[in-house]
């Protein structure tokens, strides 16, 4: 079946339209759904476009910045508004990738890829359906396989108190650039030196980008050193199933987990 | 098959072709404009060698909708060269041998002019950065990084930007 | 970064030629940074028309039926290519230089071998549509049990592969299941070895990966010819496959390349012209058949998986005494060149040292996997792999400076190798001391003073008494001569394809005449002896004459 | 975390030309009346440089400037026969083809010559600036360009040649082996320096340092091309590539430049390369043909390196991470080797 486009300016008919249809795709920078076109996907036959401005919004709200789910990681590396994830947004494909690549479009990214949203699962964000009220991310992504797919206005993410709160690795076997073999993002508040409300996510560990509670709960109210993140890292990997992929088995990323956790909570820049 | 009227500008010129629908602009330049400097290498987004400019910025041609560069502006390695006169980049990459079987050199020259354009001298890493989507299986990038590095120094990255 | 060392073997040069050893600039470099080099996609055509292929999802399975009554009513679709229209759908590429068995269909007929092996084609008006009838065609298969292990599709009662080859080994000289080497006694000079190093190594099945994915361009031409633009590397190969496959005299196409990106060995095998060819002969219009970056990376061949067992037999001193290989190449479902790969890596043995002990057996397995065919390196690089990472062991075993160790084995110019000729122009001893020097690792004033000219020869140049067997004869059920294809009726080769019988005029002289390197008398044969080297053309057991 | 730097050795030679010969090629040249020369062929540039070898070949052999001659690659109509570019073949064979071809046509050109200057063709020489002259006697010459003018339009005579090159078909020996695989080797020897994170099994190749004997170096920056680009690809064969992760299970076969890994332009390490040439006997002008053998030496170089820098032995390729790990894990940890 030949592919048709559609491109809406709301993003309400362009909702409209996906839900209509169960062989339309949401085209949001092209990452996925052109490589599916070229490739002759037969799950869809009709690409559903918005031009919505407000899709390519960065605008600071109280404490968050809601993020348009069409803006691309180049968008978010030149923002002052989201200056917070310009390290995650600059891991994120090369810079050809970044141009187009969007947040939208990371948040249903299948592992290896997703290292955004592990981002933006670490910071709390909440993600805003069209004309629907704000979901918890996690809540979203664990629904994002099983239930029909509803097309993303944006995403508010609230801002760390602290920058140096938030922290990011990509591990990959390709330098620069290179497909997760996994992510870790952890946002790491501290009180008199001691982490209060820890939040640890990984990407390319599972289907899609997870929560490490364990290691959350087992950092609360401890210092960030050797002996206070013990604990921590003997938990990495505690409910956490990865996956087995081209670049790396399940047993590689047991065992990598805790070191890369290790390097990034005591700030191990290599 | 419903073919849609696209006008933008290539190289300088106003291009205006018919192109099917969800047809991606690598294919659109190649045989609806009859530029054929951008290459296909994998429609996948992981090759690079498709690499063209959009409004300044790199673009891999497989992944983009043709008709999404409505009167945009486009660059290719076809309109590099000003007449005879080459680009900084290309003497570079000749005078460098950076260059074996030249199938990705397209995509290079066009990821690293939309470094030079920005950035007129470069670290080797700044250089190393804006290369990483672009496969090379001949040279072993090396003689690549130096050739880009080299146009630069030469003032390449100002003359033409 | 690369200095040239004229100091080494200056007498042997003359350095004051006029264009021979400059650093001329590529006649290509220009089209390549202006982009205008001309690749084959670089040709554009009027209702140029596409082919895509479905392809078996099953390692191994019986091809019930194929029902494309739904694919031929898509829109687009010109037509549905099937086994039954290709005119001899049966080939083994290294028939063009006279030996091998057709084993290999261009499109499957009664069964699939590999995940990934082409069933039906078809040829439409755009790519997607092409895609879409694919996806129409539907296929009742009957799977089979498959083997994916050298090892395990030798054993008695394997999965067989091939139905060429029925005991999953290509057959070697009509009578050896695997290439044997055999020079002097290594049995016994392990016996007396001081120690015995053994190792297993495992080369990975790699990808050419050129950043151009394999394909061709057919369109009819005047005088009812064809032309094609290709990739290809060899286009001599595959001008004569297509026209052996498609049953068309050679001059009725008309091929044109040259301009490759990137090739690596993985443009060899002739699998788009004659496809797309047929796509032309059979709709009168130009038809584009190129791989798509899935296709390229798990149906194009790969270079395949090599396993090689090495024992070695060395004295306190360092001297190796004697070396044994058994090696497996995993072919994947059709021979391809791996065959050929294999006397290739047996000439090469035991690598670049005088050892007066050497034998080995290699064995060309087939398996239920992408066929393998030449990639840089082909037949060498996994077993050098083998070889240096066996010889560090030595090294460490003995408690020897792995450099000296090499040093004190090298051969030099003069001594006799494995495979019965004298070594010449030999360099490995400078290239060791040189980059020794470079990257201040430190070796004794002995190794030092060595020259690749002196010390060789003498004894050195002896052949030993040699122990030979005739383990592996080819099993009865084999399907050598049991199973014969048809020679295509209409097709004979033209003389470009068979090795021309005359010798050409003024050549540069060949160092290794046979006369001067006559095989030894051989020791006492269990089977009757046959005159020393029979025709390479034969090793597949098919001459053609 | 602990990086362990480790040194590794391997050396190599690499048989010349098609295994076993059998496989000839073919050459054409021919002039314009005004002596500039095309050569015409059947053979494949696919990166290596055949048009640029070739041409430089036809130059030499003819004794006249390299602007002066073009080579046109693989068009079936106009190119004589050729196996390919393949098997390192394609610099030994071809180019000896080109050789025979050049020598033919220069045979006519100098005979032209001589007519023209009223001298016996065995007393010219060319000076391969377009000019030829009696040996020692610079002063009665004649330009390349009015030789061949003459040739065509008052002598009637064509500057043209033939060239085939073939290496005769060897006998293999089924009980022995013996044979004549090859006609000449090239050779190699290479120090790597790595480290090896005993945590993760991550592998960074640090510095790699080279002698390659590659006959006579027909074109030295075309020599540079393939010895940097041939060890980066050794280096990727070693570290990175493979079709099957987990060979030889088919599952998680890459089917893209993201799961397919290579080095990227940021894993790439100092190379220092020195080029031995000892020519070949029968390679065209000693040349031999680096091209295929110039990643061999890399794997074996890095296997042993990872030995050397944490004393496992991974003997199956390509040493992922994983690998590593599984093996210190079975080790119990990193035991450094001695360093030379």
């Amino acid at each position: 079946m030949p592919v048709s486009v559609r491109t809406f300016q709301g993003a309400e008919e362009a909702e409209r339209a996906l839900a209509a249809s169960r062989t339309a795709r949401y085209f949001g920078g092209g990452t996925l759904v052109m490589r599916a076109v070229n490739a002759g996907d037969q799950a869809f036959d009709t690409i559903v476009r918005a031009t919505d401005p407000r899709l390519r919004q960065i605008q600071l709200q109280g404490d968050s910045v809601v993020i348009g789910a069409g803006v691309t990681m180049a968008q978010i590396i030149a923002s002052r508004d989201a200056a917070f994830l310009a390290p995650v947004a600059k891991v994120i494909g090369g810079p050809a990738i970044r141009t187009v690549a969007t947040v939208g479009g990371n948040l249903f990214a299948a592992s290896p890829y997703g290292d955004f949203a592990a981002a933006l699962l670490a910071l709390d964000a909440k993600v805003m359906p069209v004309g629907g009220a704000p979901v918890p991310i996690g809540d979203f992504l664990d629904a994002r396989d099983r239930e029909p797919r509803r097309l993303v206005l944006s995403v508010i993410v609230p801002r760390p108190r602290d920058s140096r709160a938030f922290r990011f690795v990509k591990v990959s076997r390709v330098k620069p650039k290179g497909v997760a073999v996994l992510s870790i993002a952890a946002l790491l508040p501290t009180n008199g030196g001691r982490v209060s409300g820890a939040r640890v996510a990984y990407g390319a560990m599972g289907g899609r980008p997870v929560r490490a509670l364990a290691v959350e709960q087992a950092l609360e109210g401890r210092t960030l050193d050797e002996q206070g993140i013990a604990p921590a890292l003997s938990a990495a990997t505690d409910g956490i199933n990865p996956q087995t992929d081209a670049l790396a088995s399940e047993w590689y990323r047991r065992q990598v987990a805790p070191v890369h956790l290790k390097r990034l909570l005591l700030d191990q820049r290599r | 098959m419903t073919r849609k009227p696209l006008q933008f500008q290539l190289n300088g010129s106003g291009k205006a072709i018919f192109v099917e629908e969800g047809q991606n602009l690598l294919e659109a330049l190649r045989r609806g404009v009859g530029d054929l400097s951008p290459k296909y290498g994998c429609g996948q987004g992981t090759c690079g060698t498709c690499t063209v400019l959009i409004d300044g910025e790199p673009h891999l041609s497989c992944l983009t909708l043709a008709e999404t560069v409505e009167n945009r502006a486009i660059e290719t390695t076809a309109g590099l060269a000003m007449g005879p006169q080459l680009h900084p980049l290309q003497q570079a990459f000749m005078d460098g041998f950076a260059a074996q079987c030249g199938y990705c050199t397209p995509g290079m020259l066009m990821a690293a002019k939309a470094l030079l354009d920005r950035n007129p001298s470069p670290t080797r890493e700044e250089v190393v950065e804006a290369i990483s989507g672009n496969i090379c299986r001949c040279t072993g990038y090396e003689p690549i990084i130096a050739a880009i590095l080299a146009a630069a120094a030469s003032g390449g990255g100002r003359r033409y930007a | 970064m690369i200095e040239f060392r004229k100091e080494y073997f200056a007498d042997e040069r003359d350095d004051t030629l006029n264009e021979i050893g400059k650093p001329t600039q590529r006649q290509d470099m220009l089209g390549h940074v202006t982009g205008r080099s001309p690749f084959f996609d670089d040709h554009l055509f009027d209702g140029l028309l596409h082919l895509k292929c479905l392809r078996s999802p099953h390692h191994h399975a019986r091809i019930r039926s194929v029902d494309t009554s739904e694919a031929e009513r898509m829109p687009g679709v010109r037509r549905i290519i099937r086994a039954r229209d290709v005119p001899h759908n049966l080939n083994t590429l290294l028939s063009l230089m006279g030996f091998g068995l057709d084993d290999e269909p261009m499109l499957a007929d009664k069964k699939v071998a590999y995940v990934g092996e082409p069933v039906v084609a078809v040829v439409a008006e755009s790519e997607r549509q092409a895609y879409d009838a694919v996806a129409k065609i539907r296929v009742d298969y009957d799977v089979l049990p498959h083997v994916l292990d050298v090892e395990e599709a030798l054993k008695p009662g394997a999965p067989s592969v091939n139905p060429t080859y029925p005991a999953n080994t290509f057959t070697y000289h009509e009578k050896y299941d695997h290439q044997k080497l055999r020079f002097g006694d290594v049995e016994a000079a392990l016996r007396q070895a001081d120690h015995v190093v053994e190792g297993r190594y495992q080369m990975s099945p790699i990808e050419q990966a050129p950043t151009e994915t394999c394909g061709a361009i057919a369109a009819p031409e005047t005088n009812n010819r064809y032309v094609v633009y290709t990739s290809t590397q060899a286009l001599f190969f595959s001008l004569g496959t297509a026209a052996k496959i498609l049953k068309l005299s050679s001059n009725r196409m008309h091929f044109i390349g040259g301009t490759v990106g990137g090739g690596f060995g993985g443009k060899v095998d002739s699998i788009h012209e004659p496809m797309a060819i047929l796509g032309c002969m059979l709709t009168g219009r130009p038809v584009k058949f190129i791989w798509n970056r899935e296709e390229e990376m798990q149906v194009g061949a790969p270079r395949g998986a090599e396993r090689w067992y090495i024992t070695d037999g060395v004295m306190n001193d360092g001297r190796i005494v004697a070396r044994k290989f058994t090696g497996y190449f995993d072919s994947g479902a059709y021979t391809r060149l791996s065959s050929y790969a294999i006397i290739k890596s047996v000439g090469h043995l035991p690598g670049p040292y005088t050892i007066p002990n050497v034998s080995a057996d290699v064995y060309c397995v087939f398996t239920n996997r992408t066929p393998a065919t030449a990639m840089r390196g082909f037949g060498i690089t996994g077993v050098d792999f083998a070889i240096e990472t066996h010889m560090d062991k030595v090294a460490h075993r003995v408690k020897m400076n792995p450099i000296e160790l090499r040093l004190k084995n090298a051969y030099l110019d003069g001594d006799m190798k494995a495979h019965r000729r004298l070594a010449k122009n030999t360099a490995l001893v400078e290239c060791c001391q040189v980059v020794a020097e470079k990257a201040k690792w430190s070796i004794g004033p002995e190794y030092r003073a060595m020259s690749s000219l002196k010390g060789g020869g003498g004894e050195r140049a002896a052949i030993p008494h040699t122990i030979i067997d005739n383990r592996g004869l080819a099993r009865p059920a084999s399907g050598l001569g049991s199973y014969q294809p048809p020679p295509a009726p209409g097709y004979t080769p033209t003389p470009a394809y068979t090795p021309p019988s005359y010798s050409p005029e003024p050549l540069p002289v060949r160092p290794y005449e046979p006369a001067q390197a006559a095989p030894p008398p051989a020791a006492p044969s269990p089977t009757t002896p046959r005159p020393a080297g029979n025709r390479f053309s034969s090793i597949s057991g098919l001459r053609r004459r | 975390m602990t990086i362990h730097r480790g040194r590794g050795f391997a050396a190599i030679n690499y048989p010349i030309g098609m295994n076993l010969g059998g496989d000839p090629s073919q050459a054409l040249v021919h002039s314009n009346p005004d002596g500039k020369f095309m050569v015409a062929l059947s053979s494949i540039d696919l990166g290596q440089g055949m048009k640029s070898v070739t041409r430089q070949i036809a130059a030499e052999t003819l004794g006249i400037p390299v602007e002066d001659v073009y080579v046109d690659t693989a068009d079936s109509d106009t190119g004589p026969h050729c196996m390919g570019s393949f098997a390192s073949r394609g610099t030994h064979r071809v180019g000896n083809a080109v050789i025979a071809a050049a020598t033919e046509a220069r045979a006519v050109m100098m005979e032209a010559a001589a007519e023209e200057l009223e001298v016996n063709a065995e007393d010219l020489v060319t000076d391969g600036k377009g000019n030829i002259h009696v040996k020692g006697a610079p002063s009665k010459s004649i330009t390349t360009a009015a030789a061949c003018n003459a040739a065509q339009f008052k002598q009637g005579k064509t500057v043209s040649g033939r060239g085939i090159f073939l290496v005769p078909l060897s006998d293999v020996d089924p009980e022995t082996g013996e044979m004549t695989p090859v006609t000449c080797f090239a050779h190699a020897a290479m120090i790597v320096d790595i480290d090896v994170d005993d945590e993760t099994g991550e592998v960074n190749v640090v510095e790699m340092n080279s002698c390659y004997e590659v006959g006579r170096a027909l074109n030295p920056r075309l020599v540079e091309q393939q010895l940097v680009g041939g060890a980066w690809m050794g280096m990727s064969h070693t570290l990175w590539e493979t079709t099957e992760p987990y060979y030889p299970d088919r599952s998680h076969g890459p089917v893209d430049f993201n799961d397919y890994v290579m080095p990227g332009p940021g894993d790439i390490a100092p190379h220092h390369i020195s080029v031995l040439e000892r020519p070949a006997p029968d390679g065209p002008f000693g040349g031999k043909g680096p091209g295929e053998m110039c990643a061999n030496p890399v794997l074996p170089a890095v296997t042993n390196a990872v030995f050397n820098a944490v004393g496992v032995r991974i003997d199956d390729l390509p040493i992922t991470p994983e690998k590593i790990l599984r093996a210190l894990a079975a080790q119990g940890g990193a035991r450094p080797q001695p360093k030379w």
